[in-house]
């Protein structure tokens, strides 16, 4: 394969898992209306280039801490998407065996660590891991998912000094979307310029177009191998938006129309869609395959997911302690 | 008389407490633009501008530390932490700060700061957003824990607890926010030193509070059907506890059951059965009963999350088996 | 036997753990350099080398969440945190992390941190360094809490918490680690599921743990005296509570005291008398009495200190009001 | 009076004032050493300057919040000696009327907010304070006193991030003696420039020679008159020293005689004493009779504190809520 075609093939699969994303988290909005999914729900939509970015530039060993925002995320690590439905359902196929809900998706196998809805609170966790894979000397990094909102946080502050200061193999990647919950990114930091703020702890920091899939790859990358080889915990401030509300429960009155229509233009699956049709790599066919296909994916993980069971009652009191056998 | 819900008598609460005193204050994430994350100070933000209605950044040590010495300072801040799920993160300020300046100062900086911390369980938050602590939190010497669980108490705790020079934490039940009910047109501050008898009987006692007082409330007009007389005592305020009006019951009814969100072991019902042990016990004609939620993170699915929360039925049960 | 103070005790402990499992380290503010704010780890930094003997910067919430990350990891993390009066600034984590993780994950992420937490009263430290919060841990399901009041739990708690797959919050008397006393040459890891009788009595039950053993076996030693046998029960692991071991006492005794250092209200005491009032009613012979902390800020002054603290006269005093 | 001789009046003031301290510590540790004060005992010996420098600089109606390590703080803020001593004998004059101890001082009626033993634990309530005195558009500054090792706490982060976002009259002086206990400041923090470091909250950020009792008075009224003016909250890193071990239990095995001596050669008392000499505004006499008069200062106190009374058992559980009359 050349380099080129290789290229093409790892922008259409860049596309192919934001679109998973996009088409999954559209279902949902349906699914939580009907009832099937109960809860919180934070929705990503606008925001699939930074987790398929961050996402595919970790290794398959690497580990990541994320947040209740965290669909996108646990599907472009490779969570079956019938896992993550089935988890939403509250059944026992669920990622998290129905226990967790929306908000908490793990996959140990994945080393996929959650889907912590306190925020902030699993920052210090992420260095943590990162500390266990330094002592082990393994050769891993991690990846700590967190909010503009969270770095106002004072666990923020304590786990990026813990980090640079014990140059740990971390890359914190904040998902700056201009708003926690109602309250825009200027009425949160007096700094509003995180990556410099970040850059303050010394630590390398990086600012990026969050709404372009290839710049966030491209991005993670380099902090990743930074981190891997040894030169200490990167920062990524990954500039996005959320298209939706903070929560289904969000009368999202706190912003106008207008922004939202001005960061919609640049909506980060149709940049690379149409990119790739400017490009001539995808014709109207080929992408109305790709979303047939992805439809056909998210069907059948829905009803596999309507077919799990529920745990039993008595199983209430599991998974409070260890089952040691 | 008029229909109302918790969430407008909150509000209500809040809007008369800005509107009679100048030091008054709210601060908190999204109290304002976002008009709550339960809706709850909705309208507040354009009725009392920017100045008094304060959006603050995801810090809730800090934010909760700056009400303690706003407090101190000569305002009287309501602090509002979104839920109880965050109100860890500044449990260091409210025991080491709030509750202890007075008597660490000889008595010189009293701290009149009001806490409003929404809690409980019951929509599916799953274990980090499910939280039962209001009777944890009454363990804290200093501190005065009060759980509105009547429209005339989420009405009326906040004037009380503003006129308090000491600090005070409201818990308000998220449950109930939506809850609807008939509420006097003239309802004002109300005590904050006493239990309440919120249903007489003659049978068994249930001692209940916030989030247990309505299970208690239907399980006694069950057990009436059965003939059974259950008297329903609300604690309300759960620090300091007014043992008087649970000791005057069960010399009354000589059966006790205390029903309680909180995880079972170590909750506030363990200090209502404590107390008497202590002081009736030969009043008692029947082993204390508690019905507390399950000691497990509180789970996701409906069917765990029900089985592991107090519920009428569990009420009944233990009722019935304490008349024997 | 030889002679040894707690403090060597608890050293050996962590040096035994350190030599045998490459993946425990310690990790803590001044563990290392300084030799730990109590002498505790002292010599180890030497011993281990810094990769295992870790400084951290004052920040709680960050080094007490990193530990359950490490543990995740595959590591046998032992945190200290310097004292309880600290402990709350990373309360969030080890509630909503180290205790919940597992379940959240439905079974797949345990979380195998060992925390460990210097604790309690009585050096005239005052309000904000004289805290008594082992019992109010207790309450937190997901948790183990242990509470070592012996040379030989002192030694051996650790390396049972060290294979526990899951968090074990231990609580070690500061007031303690001073005091010395025999312990048996091959003294190893110790049983954590199991309260101890320490001495055997027909007359009353006196239930203690951590820093209230000691006043609680002076009193029994004292009542002994006047010809009343108090059996004194140490309950060691404070969650899960091992109910039975205090029901067996009671239904010999027929009379139980409860010592805690904690405040009163919503102390370990109240679970304890809860318990005992739920399963045992009608064994007992008298109220339950419990001698508890005074609910006050723990107050600078020795006078003052001594009277808000249970002491061997207040059991006492208890114990006769029981035995009536 | 002359700009001179009133500048040489304001040296001598600040020479006496620092002494005072001085000799203070140094009769504490006497009265530790026999038991007449108990607890824990932080002694600010080496770090006066920074005391009396930044309390010259305040308005008798300014507020003042601290540390355990709060002496110093105390006495400059013109606490009244015997109230000191008294306090930490346990007394009913104490200024804390005996409950609080040497780690807990407050002076309500000087705004004196103590005496904050959590680490970083006054950081907040001093946002709170300033944003009380802004909102009653008092023109009034508060001056929060914390050490490096307090930085590291994420309440140091929030609390700024706070303060700056919101323009607050604080003025935040970090104490930086190099140590946390027995923790120096690189092992404690990634990037060791504290005052660069809180530069990064948008805020107005100075390194002070926190031996030079003149620079940090300076450096105190441009920050005080600052944040009195409305140019929002500053930051004062005072680079000091402490001289003695970090507390009475301290065995001080964690840094060398020769740092110390280093840093003794700069002790602050002697620094400006052996100027005003250098100049003739004093000579040997004259500072011997100030010696004296400190030392006649301490006895008195001492003498009234230990006639103070005890409170007496019955009062125990008073103050812990107020007493409504
Ligand atoms: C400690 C804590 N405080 C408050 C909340 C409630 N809350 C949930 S999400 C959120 C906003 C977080 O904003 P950000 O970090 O920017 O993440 P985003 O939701 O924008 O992805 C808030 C306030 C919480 N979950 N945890
Ligand atoms: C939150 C907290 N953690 C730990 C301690 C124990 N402790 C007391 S002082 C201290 C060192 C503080 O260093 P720094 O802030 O530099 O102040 P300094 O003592 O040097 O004046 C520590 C670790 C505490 N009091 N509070
Ligand atoms: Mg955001
Ligand atoms: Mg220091």
């Amino acid at each position: 394969m050349t380099a080129s075609l290789r290229e093409e093939k790892d922008r259409l699969e860049l596309l192919t898992e934001m679109l998973r994303i996009r088409r999954f988290e559209e279902r949902s909005v349906e699914l939580y209306s009907s009832a099937a999914i109960r809860g919180f729900l934070h929705l990503c939509i606008g925001e699939e280039a930074v987790a398929v970015g961050v996402l595919q530039a970790l290794g398959a060993d690497d580990a990541v801490v994320s947040t209740y925002r965290e669909h996108g995320h646990a599907l472009a690590r490779g969570v079956p998407m019938q896992a993550v439905f089935a988890e939403m359902f509250g059944r026992t196929t669920g990622c998290s065996r129905g226990r967790g809900g929306s908000m908490h998706l793990f996959d140990a196998s994945r080393r996929f660590y959650g889907g912590n809805a306190i925020v902030a609170g699993g920052i210090p966790v992420a260095v943590g891991l990162a500390l266990a894979d330094a002592m082990q000397r393994r050769p891993l990094v991690t990846a700590c998912l967190f909010g503009d909102g969270a770095a106002a946080e004072g666990e923020f502050h304590e786990s990026l000094n813990l980090a640079a200061l014990w140059r740990l193999p971390v890359v914190f990647c904040c998902e700056n979307n201009q708003y926690a919950m109602g309250t825009a990114l200027a009425r949160s930091h007096a700094q509003t310029d995180l990556a410099l703020r970040a850059a303050s702890y010394g630590l390398r920091s990086w600012a990026v177009d969050g709404m372009d899939v290839l710049a966030v790859r491209d991005a993670a990358r380099l902090a990743v191998d930074t981190a891997r080889a040894g030169g200490g915990p990167c920062f990524l401030e990954l500039r996005t938006y959320r298209f939706r509300a903070h929560s289904m429960y969000d009368a999202d009155r706190y912003r106008g129309k207008a922004e939202i229509a001005r960061w919609r233009e640049r909506d980060p699956v149709e940049l690379l869609a149409s990119a790739l049709v400017a490009e001539g790599v995808i014709d109207t066919a080929r992408r109305a395959a790709l979303e047939a296909e992805v439809a056909a994916e998210i069907d059948r993980a829905v009803e596999a997911a309507e077919a799990a069971s529920l745990e039993p009652v008595e199983d209430l009191t599991r998974f409070v302690r260890s089952e040691v056998s | 008389m008029s229909t109302t819900t918790y969430r407008e008598a909150f509000r209500a609460g809040l809007r008369e407490a800005l509107a009679v005193d100048d030091r008054v204050f709210l601060m908190g994430e999204d109290v304002g633009r976002y008009g709550g994350c339960f809706a709850v100070s909705q309208g507040l933000l354009e009725e009392f501008g920017e100045q008094r209605i304060r959006d603050t950044p995801l810090s809730e040590s800090a934010f909760v530390g700056a009400g303690i010495g706003a407090a101190l300072g000569g305002m009287r801040p309501i602090v509002e932490i979104m839920t109880v799920n965050f109100s860890l993160l500044a449990l260091d300020q409210i025991l080491n700060n709030a509750a202890t300046l007075l008597h660490m100062s000889g008595g010189q900086l009293g701290v009149p700061v009001v806490i409003r911390i929404p809690t409980g369980p019951g929509r599916q938050l799953a274990a980090q957003h499910s939280h039962t602590l209001e009777g944890w939190y009454a363990h804290i010497p200093g501190l005065r824990v009060v759980a509105p669980a009547t429209l005339a108490d989420a009405r009326g705790m906040l004037a009380t607890a503003l006129i308090d020079p000491d600090p005070v934490l409201i818990f308000e039940q998220i449950a109930l926010y939506g809850a609807s009910g008939e509420l006097a047109d003239d309802a004002g501050p109300v005590d904050l030193d006493h239990a309440v008898v919120r249903r007489p009987g003659s049978d068994v006692t249930l001692v209940a509070y916030g989030g247990s007082l309505a299970p208690a409330l239907a399980a006694a007009e069950e057990l009436a059907v059965d003939g059974v007389s259950a008297e329903v005592v609300d604690l309300r305020t759960l620090r300091p506890l007014d043992t008087e009006t649970v000791l005057e019951s069960v010399r009354r009814t000589h059966r006790l059951v205390v029903v309680d969100n909180g995880w079972r072991s170590g909750s506030l019902s363990a200090e209502i059965a404590a107390r008497v042990a202590e002081h009736a016990l030969y009043e008692l004609d029947a082993p204390v009963e508690r019905v507390c939620a399950v000691e497990v993170p509180i789970p996701y699915p409906r069917h765990l999350e029900e089985a592991a929360l107090p519920g009428p039925a569990d009420v009944m049960a233990a009722a019935r088996r304490a008349v024997g």
